[in-house]
């Protein structure tokens, strides 16, 4: 089976394989973006920037949970002014370079994502998920109006494909991906409202005390956003969440997922991840006689 | 986080001090911990002594390490590692060139065949020079107040890096770039370990990186051979923000 | 350090460890939850029962992801007019019995409360968050009005203590703690939303496609949420999710919590875990100086 | 779930059939796993063969067996496991009392020592009987086809039990319960295989409990002087929901 048969498109994105490379994890510098993209990734989003520069949070910003992670970067970001560079470092390679953005408002986004465009992003992902910011992420995400309102703004002002990042932390994410339908596509999910406490030190063990859960514990949490969307409504769904073996790309396929992001994982399997899933991926597609991976999306789903 | 108890402390200098702690882990020299100041911050720092007793050594930079320097036998330490790829074990005549806290990491690296070079800012700041055998150390202090005055580069003049079957190097970024000039197109072998902001310790946060090179996972050694592809070595860095900015 | 440094309070019901068996985990006969007591358990939570026999969902009704589960088993239950055997064979040993119900209703709540109490539940523990089967648990427990009429009404109704368990997959689980306010104690947690999907049947895996995650994936969650309601409210908290070893106990009393329950993790370690981190647990008291297991409670909280 | 191909299907008698599957596993006497027939249903099956080549034999009581029960070489089953206490291993005599189905759970058992005491409805639900030694097994059916008319306990008069080094038994609760009481009070070594309703097979729902004990994860597999504690054993159980009736 050729390699053609990963091929994916996501809006008029076209990748070469379905693994792209999650927001906050390994794209803050351009260099690293261009790595990940030749050591396999089929696109990465940035992480998400903001208007003007952020600190973000004191170190311990990351626990780790040994296949699981906390965080609390605190959507550190030199703000958008200075984050042109990376992305033209990034595209060196030519593969697609997804810029992710967040704000407080629907302006705020607007302007970001038509910079990001400039900048030569070949999407924009919203980031309305980010669990440890006050005013930011899923303050905002678990807003419909909100949502609909930043949405329907990006759309007007930028062509690239516009990505909706949504959080799991709501009571009906299902409300919430209606609210952003006019996405070209919805990222399900970001991470999980978390904390880790250090009980030889009597206190939250990230600076910010709250975090967000990622890994292969939140999978059935993002399996299971992905399946309830994609029943309900007609939306394109990237996966994301807890991803590190072609099993669990699969899953979120089956569930109704056209491509998928990868975060932690590469913290336990290295780069090489992309590469490893593509191979095991086109393996399973063989030996189960499926010829083209559109075949299977959406294959477990009752609609 | 792993905690241990603090048995000992040694003042080094005015602004160095070694903590000795027990923790029953192999560490090879040149890995590294994150070490948290509970309340004030998370820093990475080198296991000077890796033994059945480790420690670290410790400069007085800016809220954690003084927060971390000011710890007494009896109180707990927390950190989590070891991280980092090691420097590579070599028989043979080995130079260590160490700048400031960098001498930390080479520490382990002290041997009966270990010749040291040492650049301190001033004669007070001097680190481990007793610890190697006599006649096998060399001393640069940028004021002159010990040993030959100038950096690292004043100090290899003297010496036949050839001559060497191993070069390990620790210290600021400025000083190994120099360092990396002056040997790249020497035939020796060499290590250095690179110093950067590290927020994670475990490849996630992107803000060690060299040319897509994380510092905590891949690094802190490298190689010659791996920092000849590295444009952004000693040229360029983000900083805590993620803002590019010359390392100068 | 005597074992009595262990002594919990919930309301009026003493305990003689923090250490609780949580609903739905080997308690459905009267003589397995005796054994849970005899062998260490400081008191057991009934599984849920209901107004009438329910079968429950067929099987597959769990996924075993290792530590973690994934359940569905549907509210199986023999309706509360059998269940008085079941409640009088477990009292049997003396140790506190505490009988968890669900229900559609603030009246059917409060119905279920006073049966339990007749049969002699030392406390009543409301189940608003079972999150997969429609109708009742976490459909109820996202509702703060319809959260605020079953707790009032139960209260009314009976003397034991009032314990009411709120589900995590809301957006704010502080204002359905609040609204909970006249209970003697909050559970926090129960399962999360998720599923998992058979990727060589292409299928849910559990025969209700949708379940509940147990297990060491969501103590982080459980640990924010017990932190967040302990932060902003003054209510008794029971800490539940994910506990398998003493630490995981102390995290929670350190976020707030003044005892726990245990479910997932007999499975992993079976019914020696209650004895095995009693033991832990009064180990690290002595080393750590701690005179009683009372001064941890919220230890790690900034209010 | 683990996932295997049918490799070969062997029909029994006209309601039993073994299905053959490659598993690289390593499963004891008296193991089980739970078997998913997807759409339809989850049942705990015993493995009545557990070399390289394993295999159930199932018999077709209600919908899930049923749709087990129809696949052919080719497709695929699945199924979880292999859990539960096996029976211990013995050297020396055996005697294998097998009710029904029971039969294949005992199956892996049998040997050249091993001595059958075989119950089924009617001659033509007899299983394995050919498997032992010629003059090494006893049949009864309950219609008096084949063997011995009644039911085991029948068939246990012309055997002297006391001459085994172990009984493994295997079959309904009523059965085993009998069998229970006629032991108990003999000088025997038994190891009695129950089987009750399964929901988890990995110790959390408490369907399968008997006196606080799983039948998934302590049994399924009890000797005597367990069963001695177990005063439910052969008297109560609970249904699906949970209810508690009587096991007659
Ligand atoms: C691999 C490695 C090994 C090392 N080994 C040693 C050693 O053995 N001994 C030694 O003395 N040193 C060692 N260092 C250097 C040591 O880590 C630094 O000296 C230390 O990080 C500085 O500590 P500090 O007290 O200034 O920390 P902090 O004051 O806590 O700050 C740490 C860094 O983070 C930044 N920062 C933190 N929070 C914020 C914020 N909110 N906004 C903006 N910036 C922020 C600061 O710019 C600062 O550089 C090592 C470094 C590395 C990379
Ligand atoms: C350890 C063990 C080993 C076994 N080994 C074997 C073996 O090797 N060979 C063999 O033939 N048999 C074996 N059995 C028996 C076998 O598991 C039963 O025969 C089987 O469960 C019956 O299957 P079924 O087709 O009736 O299943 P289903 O029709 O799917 O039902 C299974 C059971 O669940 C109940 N049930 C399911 N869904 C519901 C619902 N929604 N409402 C109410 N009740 C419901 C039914 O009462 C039924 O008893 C074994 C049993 C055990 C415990
Ligand atoms: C260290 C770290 C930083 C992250 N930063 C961002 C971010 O800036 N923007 C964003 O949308 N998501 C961010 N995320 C969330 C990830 O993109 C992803 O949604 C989540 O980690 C779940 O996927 P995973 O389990 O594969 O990591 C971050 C995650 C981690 C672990
Ligand atoms: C198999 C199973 C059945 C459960 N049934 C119930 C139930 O009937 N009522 C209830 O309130 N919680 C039920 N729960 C949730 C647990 O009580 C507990 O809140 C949850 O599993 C988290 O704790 P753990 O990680 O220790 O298992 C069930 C959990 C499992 C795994
Ligand atoms: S410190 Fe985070 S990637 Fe190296
Ligand atoms: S089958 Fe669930 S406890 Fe045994």
């Amino acid at each position: 089976m050729p390699k053609g048969s990963l091929i994916s498109d996501i809006g008029s994105m076209q990748l070469e394989s379905p693994l792209i490379l999650a927001s906050g994890i390994l794209d803050e510098n351009g260099y690293t973006m261009r790595r990940m993209l030749e050591e396999g990734a089929a696109a990465v989003v940035t992480k998400s920037i903001g208007s003007t520069e952020r600190a973000g949070f004191t170190p311990p910003v990351v626990v780790d949970l040994g296949d699981n992670l906390l965080n609390a970067i605190g959507l550190s970001n030199p703000g958008i002014e200075h984050f042109k560079e990376e992305i033209s470092i990034a595209k060196g390679i030519g593969k697609p370079v997804i810029g992710s953005i967040f704000g407080a408002t629907a302006e705020e986004f607007a302007y970001l994502a038509s910079r990001m465009q400039s900048y030569g992003a070949d999407a924009v992902e919203l980031n309305l998920s980010c669990p440890h910011v006050k005013g930011f992420g899923s303050e905002v995400g678990s807003d419909p109006s909100l949502v609909e309102d930043i949405v329907s703004e990006v759309k007007a002002k930028i062509n690239v494909p516009v990505l909706a990042k949504l959080t799991p932390n709501v009571t009906d994410i299902v409300s919430i991906a209606k609210a952003a339908e006019k996405a070209d596509a919805l990222v399900l999910i970001n991470t999980v409202k978390a904390m880790h406490i250090d009980i030889y030190a009597r206190m939250p063990t990230l600076s910010n005390a709250y975090g967000g859960l990622s890994g292969p514990a939140i999978k059935p949490i993002g399996v299971r956003a992905v399946y309830d969307v994609y029943r309900e409504t007609e939306m394109d769904i990237i996966g994301c969440g807890g991803i590190s073996r072609f099993e669990d790309v699969l899953e979120y396929m089956m569930a109704g997922a056209r491509a998928v992001e990868i975060g932690t994982a590469l913290k336990t399997y290295g780069r090489a991840i992309f590469d490893n899933i593509k191979r095991d991926t086109i393996r399973f597609l063989e030996s189960e006689g499926i010829e083209n991976i559109e075949e299977i999306i959406g294959a477990a789903v009752k609609k | 986080m792993i905690h241990a108890e603090i048995i000992r402390k040694e003042k080094l200098t005015p602004t160095v001090s070694t903590l000795y702690f027990h923790w029953n882990a192999d560490v090879k020299p040149g890995q590294f911990v994150m070490v948290w100041a509970p309340g004030t911050g998370e820093i990475p720092m080198s296991l000077s002594h890796i033994g059945k007793e480790k420690a670290f050594t410790i400069k007085n930079y800016g809220p954690s390490s003084d927060m971390l320097i000011k710890l007494e036998p009896g109180q707990k330490i927390f950190f989590r590692g070891p991280y980092g790829r090691p420097f590579s074990a070599v028989n043979g005549k080995t130079l260590l060139i160490g700048g400031g806290s960098g001498m930390a990491s080479l520490h382990p690296l002290i041997s009966r065949n270990a010749f040291g070079l040492i650049a301190a800012r001033t004669r007070e700041e001097i680190l481990f020079m007793d610890e190697f055998e006599s006649g096998n150390v060399s001393v640069t202090t940028d004021d002159g107040t010990f040993g030959i005055r100038g950096n690292v580069l004043a100090g290899l003049k003297d010496l036949d890096v050839d001559s060497f079957d191993m070069i390990y190097a620790c210290g600021p970024e400025v000083m190994l770039y120099n360092l990396y000039k002056h040997l790249k197109d020497k035939n020796v072998n060499a290590e250095l370990s690179l110093e950067r902001l590290m927020k994670c310790g475990i490849g996630v946060c992107d803000s060690c990186s060299i040319n897509g090179f994380q510092l905590c996972r891949d690094g802190p050694t490298f190689t010659m051979d791996q920092l000849r592809y590295m444009n952004e070595f000693g040229t360029e860095k983000l900083t805590f923000s993620g803002t590019r900015v010359s390392v100068h």
